[in-house]
């Protein structure tokens, strides 16, 4: 690889096939992410994409950068520490919305809170793709299936509304199908400092074959991002799920403890033990 | 010889009081004075309930040789007052030559004192306190027993002064007053023991310290850079030292959210390259037991203090248990094989944790580090520690000139890493069961290789003799481990001064146990007694799961919160003795 | 005798096919059609890695009698393409007595294949089916199999009408063609061996289910009324099965958000007095023993699934293996005995989940069971299981007339327990170590009575026979466990019918250990086979580690994906009787 | 004790003395509870107590109801579990900041959109008590504390926000001094169908010593409480901390699967495995 000359998308995709179903949406999302990365100029070893586990979760193997598959849920801790220890690398927490909203919905409050600079993207189809097609925290109340025959009866869950509440600094919707709209999105999220978050409408055609008419459903924002908070919740929470692009984009400062720098050494440190 | 040997080693001595009687700060005082004046010792806290204030009780040893931990009984019980004194008194264990002071107002008593010894001294320790303006009774106790046992008083006072100069003078003169009367007190008591200096260990470089600080030091020393944190039961301490400290040396703590994050954290930060540690205790374990396979898997190293309490659940928080053995070493979800070590003393938790770094870089895995609540919180004199060279140094790829494969088959089963930033290695971690790249697989071959060469990296890895710490000889031999080791090889000391051969055994590496090592040291032994502090006899159970032990093998066990002490051990010595 | 023992028990049958070729509901109807027929059998699953579609294998084996697991190789293979076959290769063995069908359109045949069989014989299905409209080639497929081993076509024409009728009538027309073109040239395969029926077992009554379904239904019918749950592979099932059938007989599964909250979910739900369940995976049970922990102090009776794939991590979630064994008995912190038990077939899921639901309440205990992927979706026609009277009777207090003491330390250490709503019965449940009446204590005798009390409960209580599935005699005996008991005990009935005896030994209540009634079993042993299905021989170590073995034990062992068979066990006890 | 005699808040506590130090907010909140129990008419029996671990998680025990002491952050599903096995018992969740909202949260956002019929009480004193003063995620930015050297930095956690955007049914604010104010909340919340939420001010008096000075800090709200989400989320966000209140009251239907009617027998269910 030149590495002087500017990188295209298809440098930033490995030779794996995805074992994703024909027509799932995560391939588009794929494409999206490695023309952004191809977009923002970097090179792959500067980029990490972590994940959890669920069908979306597969993506960083189909990428040409370090990548790190990790258990269920627990993504974003994942990313936090790889973006805490290692300031230098640029860091995308990817996965679904099982993974992200329901067993991972803690650590994506207090990601949210602790404003890490990294981007966080949860591919939403509404369901568990992996486990074959149980309700998952975006469901819808009425959709029927073997774990909640008739439906579960809940509200669903707002992932922009309680990323806004709990503090991430950029919130956004993209939907898989428009690559232009995602592409942006997600190079946008990767510059803005602090925790960027997007919610990624992206079907699964197997267990929710009625989400391909998502691509008629989408359109663009009335309005300009805002930087306000409560504006930008109310915004979403009237909004009909279908409005992409930038909602929120805050200035909170990002997270940072030490400076890294070597102020004392370790035997500084023991004198306090001596007599 | 008789049964009833006579131990010997320093003075132990128990303050007790009821909340807000300062009994911690006099024992303090006390030890930090003998750590002065050249002697070594210990001390331990004992409360009831209520989580601030209360009821206390100051534990300590004093002596002119090192000590690892109380001996069983104690010479010297100064007790403030008598409320709640049942408390402890399951744990300070008198005989006919214990001396007992105490303050009349404080109430009567207690049968069970009265019953052990009849040298009990009444001193009306409030009045001398009512009689100084701003006088505290905790500081006149310092000062009787200081006098008592012989430490010297300008010592005391010089600690005194540095602890309360800042707290304004009347403060001082007020604690110095009440250290003079005790002093002037101390001729009433005597028959107590008297501190004699050794002068070969007086003039050593002395630290004081906890083996919580020991741990996290260790830490330090062995290259960790970033900790991830939530708070727990005995282990606090140490995320507590590290947060300044890794800053200071440019590193990072972090608290998280909950346990399955700062494991996560920790394993994310060590993906990165950078050496990472967490404390916790046995509920936090439990929590992180999925994502510790993870690390195992995807061979990211990552350090776990567990800080045992009692158990099950939530358990005794406060109090030390060796109950974690089983999840240590058994809790991971598959065929998982990782590290389990367990520090034998508290100046060892330095050096145990600094080796399981080393441990744990050079070979990428996770290694779980069995302390405890009474290597953790103890306060321990101790020679100052050597420097050893056990650094975090892991086998990375710095140049990739051809295809990089992440989880290639090496003889020692140990793949160079590529940290994020290397040029070409980019691969993805993974839980998933993969291929030498790391592509998930579910094929035989490649679940056999990878399995096989995640044992083979552990099991044939050169530990040197570190595994464990081994003493004397005889048929009779003693296997421990953890903070029971230090009951047990002082207990042998004992019986071998009476001319009793013993060989101990505290192993310090538990997983991979070192089989053919331990064999070896067995082979010549007629009986095996195995001593530990948990209800299951765990260890035994381990042992005898993978070693081939004598038919004369027992466990000797029993759970928290006692502590197994000299003077049970030795008395379980002599019954095998006796045999 | 000979090494190579000619083993025929029925007929084992492979269909592979890409994606959307339909081999699995091919080897769906062969299956029924044998039920409906008389017969007995099996049928499993093997997938690619695409997550839906993408290539597969039906494997089936049909017999005369009931029969639990693959035998090692297979009699018949019909390729309908051979893209990835390679996938499958290791799966299904082939001697030269194999018959292989295939169509030319669909590649060339693998070197595996031909090196293995002569008997390859080649079908133009594709262009059959091409000349039907909507002719499908595995409705062919399913025709020429079932005629070549003879079942009766009725049987067949029948399943497909139920199974196409509500699709119209073209696809049915379509179907029903295709069979009949499928039997007219079932005569090609003339060398194909036959199902010949068993008068005796012709008409007992049968059903066809899943081992998930197993202990499901094994589940309510021990009482279970709720459950919480969290979808993985490849427990699923289980709760998909509850969902709707818990709500049919007025009782509740829930969703929970992790599997933190479904152990916790159900925890709260026994405390109310309503025996509950939940199923979980490797990955889930981790996140659980926290709080398993917590159901073991609080004495709070719950059961949980772990159907076990393979490990650590995420390992290989689609293929079975034996390598939660550990982490079930040993994954708690603290001392925390609970039970554990596995079942030993298919059908035995039903009986050991019931039985585990019963000793669950009867000891106010977790129960950990520990199935697998290959029972838990591995598809069984078994005779309808017997009524058993295990049912969940916990011991609960009525009437209180005087003070409730929830933790009393009673004879076999089970303690009447007040379900909330029982005037006079509050108590707060807890998991800190607690004295008698649940208030929260450190004292040791509490500690050391509530410890004492919970291991007696488990150890001394009465399990009957039912802690083993013992057979045969013999100075050399098999002690496994889990699904490697089915092959495990075919072969030893093989190894008998050429004359060697064999003792089995298949442990299904694996904590507490039965130590005495083991030792018993084993005393005339000469050699000891242990045998399972994982890495590092976990229950042999287990094994070891309470039980006096002969000295001539041997593990024999390895992982998944590959299930053991019965073949290689054979030559496992051929090597032991040639010793 | 007479059971057809009304019962007093004193029958609702029991003779085990608290652990807490004295002047520590909590024994406020335990008599408010009593007395709001005994207000509610409910029968001791017939109530449960269910908490995590903190300081404030050890209310169970000094109460004469049914009590669950459980693991730290699990209280929620442990009352959930409870509570749909057992509908006719009342349901009170109580524990602390810590142990609801840093270790707990993920079952906090789901209890909140399941809208179980129960009550969560958190005694919020933006602190890990029990461990010896750690920051909580609603301790302010800035305390000092030795983990935290210098504070966190990090935006305080939003507790009534978030149950909001989650969809808890009834969201108030109490402060533990205010004895006749709290106990009116809590039987309010015990009375309000689905998921209630309290969340009480409740100082620590060892480790945050200057929170004695919430006493003079507190006041009603401006306003009557609002039955639109959005409106009081603007509200809580923008006000002072310390309004105290029922800031919101929904009217969505509790959370209900089965009707615990039993409408086949086992031997029905086993039908289908039948040849
Ligand atoms: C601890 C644990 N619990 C459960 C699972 C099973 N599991 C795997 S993926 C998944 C859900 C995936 O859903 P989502 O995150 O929405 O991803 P999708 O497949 O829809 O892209 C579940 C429950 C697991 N692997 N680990
Ligand atoms: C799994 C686990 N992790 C950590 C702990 C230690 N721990 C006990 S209480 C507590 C925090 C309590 O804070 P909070 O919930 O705010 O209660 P408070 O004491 O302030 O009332 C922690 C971290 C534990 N018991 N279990
Ligand atoms: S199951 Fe759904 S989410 Fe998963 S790969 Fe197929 S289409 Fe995509
Ligand atoms: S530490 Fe704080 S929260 Fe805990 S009892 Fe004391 S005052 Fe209350
Ligand atoms: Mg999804
Ligand atoms: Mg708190």
């Amino acid at each position: 690889m030149n590495v002087s000359a500017p990188l295209k998308a298809s440098d930033f995709k490995s030779d794996l096939k995805p074992v994703w179903c024909p027509g799932c949406g995560d391939y588009h999302v794929l494409l999206s992410l490695t023309k952004a990365l191809a977009d923002l100029e970097r090179k792959p070893e500067e980029v990490a994409v972590i994940s959890g586990i669920g069908c979306s979760s597969r993506i960083p193997a189909y990428l040409k950068c370090y990548g790190f598959h990790g258990v269920h849920g627990r993504s974003l801790p994942l990313g936090t520490g790889l973006k805490v220890a290692r300031p230098d690398m640029t860091v995308i927490v990817a996965g679904g919305d099982g993974d992200g909203f329901s067993i991972g919905g803690n650590h994506f409050l207090h990601a949210c809170r602790r404003n890490i600079d990294l981007t966080y993207i949860v591919m939403d189809n509404r369901v568990y793709g992996m486990t074959k097609g149980q309700p998952s925290p975006t469901t819808e109340p009425d959709w029927d299936s073997a774990l909640s025959p008739g439906g579960t009866g809940l509200n669903p869950f707002h992932p922009l509304v309680i990323a806004l509440a709990s503090g991430a600094n950029f919130v956004a919707r993209a939907f898989s199908g428009d690559i232009r709209g995602t592409t942006k999105l997600i190079s946008d999220a990767v510059n803005h400092p602090g925790f960027s978050f997007i919610q990624i409408l992206s079907p699964c055609v197997t267990f929710r074959p009625e989400q391909k008419e998502w691509k008629s459903a989408i359109h663009a924002p009335p309005v300009e991002a805002t930087d306000d908070p409560a504006r930008a919740a109310r915004r979403i929470m009237t909004d009909d799920g279908f409005n992409v692009g930038v909602l929120y984009r805050g200035d909170r400062r990002p997270y940072k403890i030490g400076d890294g720098v070597e102020h004392k050494t370790v035997a500084d440190l023991e004198q306090e033990f001596q007599i | 010889m008789s049964d009833q040997i006579k131990i010997d080693t320093g003075i132990s001595i128990a303050l007790t009081g009821s909340g807000g009687a300062g009994v911690m700060t006099a024992g303090g005082m006390l030890l930090e004075a003998a750590a002065k004046s050249g002697f070594y010792g210990l001390q331990t806290r004992s409360v009831g309930p209520q989580i601030r204030g209360g009821e206390a009780a100051a534990l300590l040893r004093l002596s002119n040789h090192a000590v690892e931990i109380h001996r069983g009984g104690f010479d010297i019980l100064f007790a403030l007052d008598w409320s709640n004194f049942s408390r402890f008194a399951a744990e300070i264990t008198l005989d006919e030559n214990s001396v007992v002071i105490f303050d009349p107002e404080g109430g009567e008593v207690p049968e069970i004192v009265s019953a052990a010894t009849k040298n009990i001294i009444e001193l009306p320790i409030k009045k001398f306190a009512s009689e100084i303006p701003g006088g505290r009774m905790n500081m006149i106790a310092l000062g009787i027993v200081a006098g008592a046992i012989d430490l010297p008083k300008e010592t005391v006072l010089g600690l005194i002064v540095r602890k309360f100069a800042s707290k304004g003078e009347a403060v001082l003169e007020a604690s110095r007053a009440c250290l003079e009367a005790g002093y002037k007190h101390a001729g009433s008591v005597a028959n107590a023991p008297k501190l004699v200096s050794d002068a070969e260990n007086a003039d050593v470089p002395r630290w004081l310290i906890t083996g919580n600080e020991a741990a996290a030091l260790g830490a330090v020393r062995g290259g960790i850079k970033f900790a991830a944190a939530y708070p727990i039961t005995p282990a606090t301490e140490i995320l507590e030292w590290l947060a300044p400290s890794l800053t200071a040396i440019g590193g990072n703590l972090v608290q998280a959210e909950d346990e399955l994050s700062s494991i996560n954290m920790i394993i994310g930060a060590s993906y990165g390259g950078i050496p990472s540690i967490t404390a916790t205790s046995g509920p936090g374990l439990a929590l992180m037991t999925e994502s510790i396979g993870l690390a195992t898997a995807a061979e990211v190293p990552v350090v776990i203090v567990d800080v045992m309490r009692g158990g099950p659940s939530t358990g005794i928080p406060t109090k030390s248990e060796q109950s974690d053995l089983n999840i240590a070493i058994y809790g991971l979800h598959g065929d998982a094989p990782h590290l389990v070590t367990a520090p034998l003393s508290v100046a060892d938790c330095l050096f145990t944790t600094q080796w399981s770094v080393h441990l744990a870089e050079a070979m990428q895995v996770p290694a779980i580090i069995l302390s405890d609540q009474y290597l953790g919180q103890a306060k321990m004199i101790i020679d100052k520690p050597a420097d050893v060279a056990f650094f975090a140094d892991r086998s990375k790829v710095e140049k990739i000139d051809t295809a990089y494969t992440r989880y290639a088959l090496t003889a020692d089963g140990v793949s160079p890493m590529a940290i994020p930033g290397t040029a070409g290695g980019q691969y993805t971690a993974d839980g998933l069961e993969h291929s030498v790249t790391g592509t998930p697989s579910s094929a035989a071959e490649d679940h056999h290789d990878q399995l096989a060469k995640r044992r083979r990296k552990i099991e044939g890895f050169n530990y040197g003799t570190h595994w464990a710490e081994i003493e004397g000889e005889g048929d009779l031999v003693i296997v421990t481990w953890g903070s029971t080791a230090a009951p047990v090889r002082e207990a042998a000391e004992l019986a071998r001064a009476e001319g009793i051969s013993v060989k101990t055994i505290a192993v310090r590496l538990l997983a991979p146990l070192r089989v053919e090592a331990l064999e070896a040291e067995l082979a010549g032994a007629r009986r095996v007694l195995v001593i530990e502090q948990n209800d299951l006899a765990q260890f035994y159970r381990y042992l005898r799961g993978h070693v081939d032990l004598p038919a004369d093998t027992r466990a000797y066990h029993h759970p928290g919160p006692m502590m197994l002490s000299t003077t049970e051990i030795l008395s379980e010595i002599m019954k095998e003795h006796r045999l």
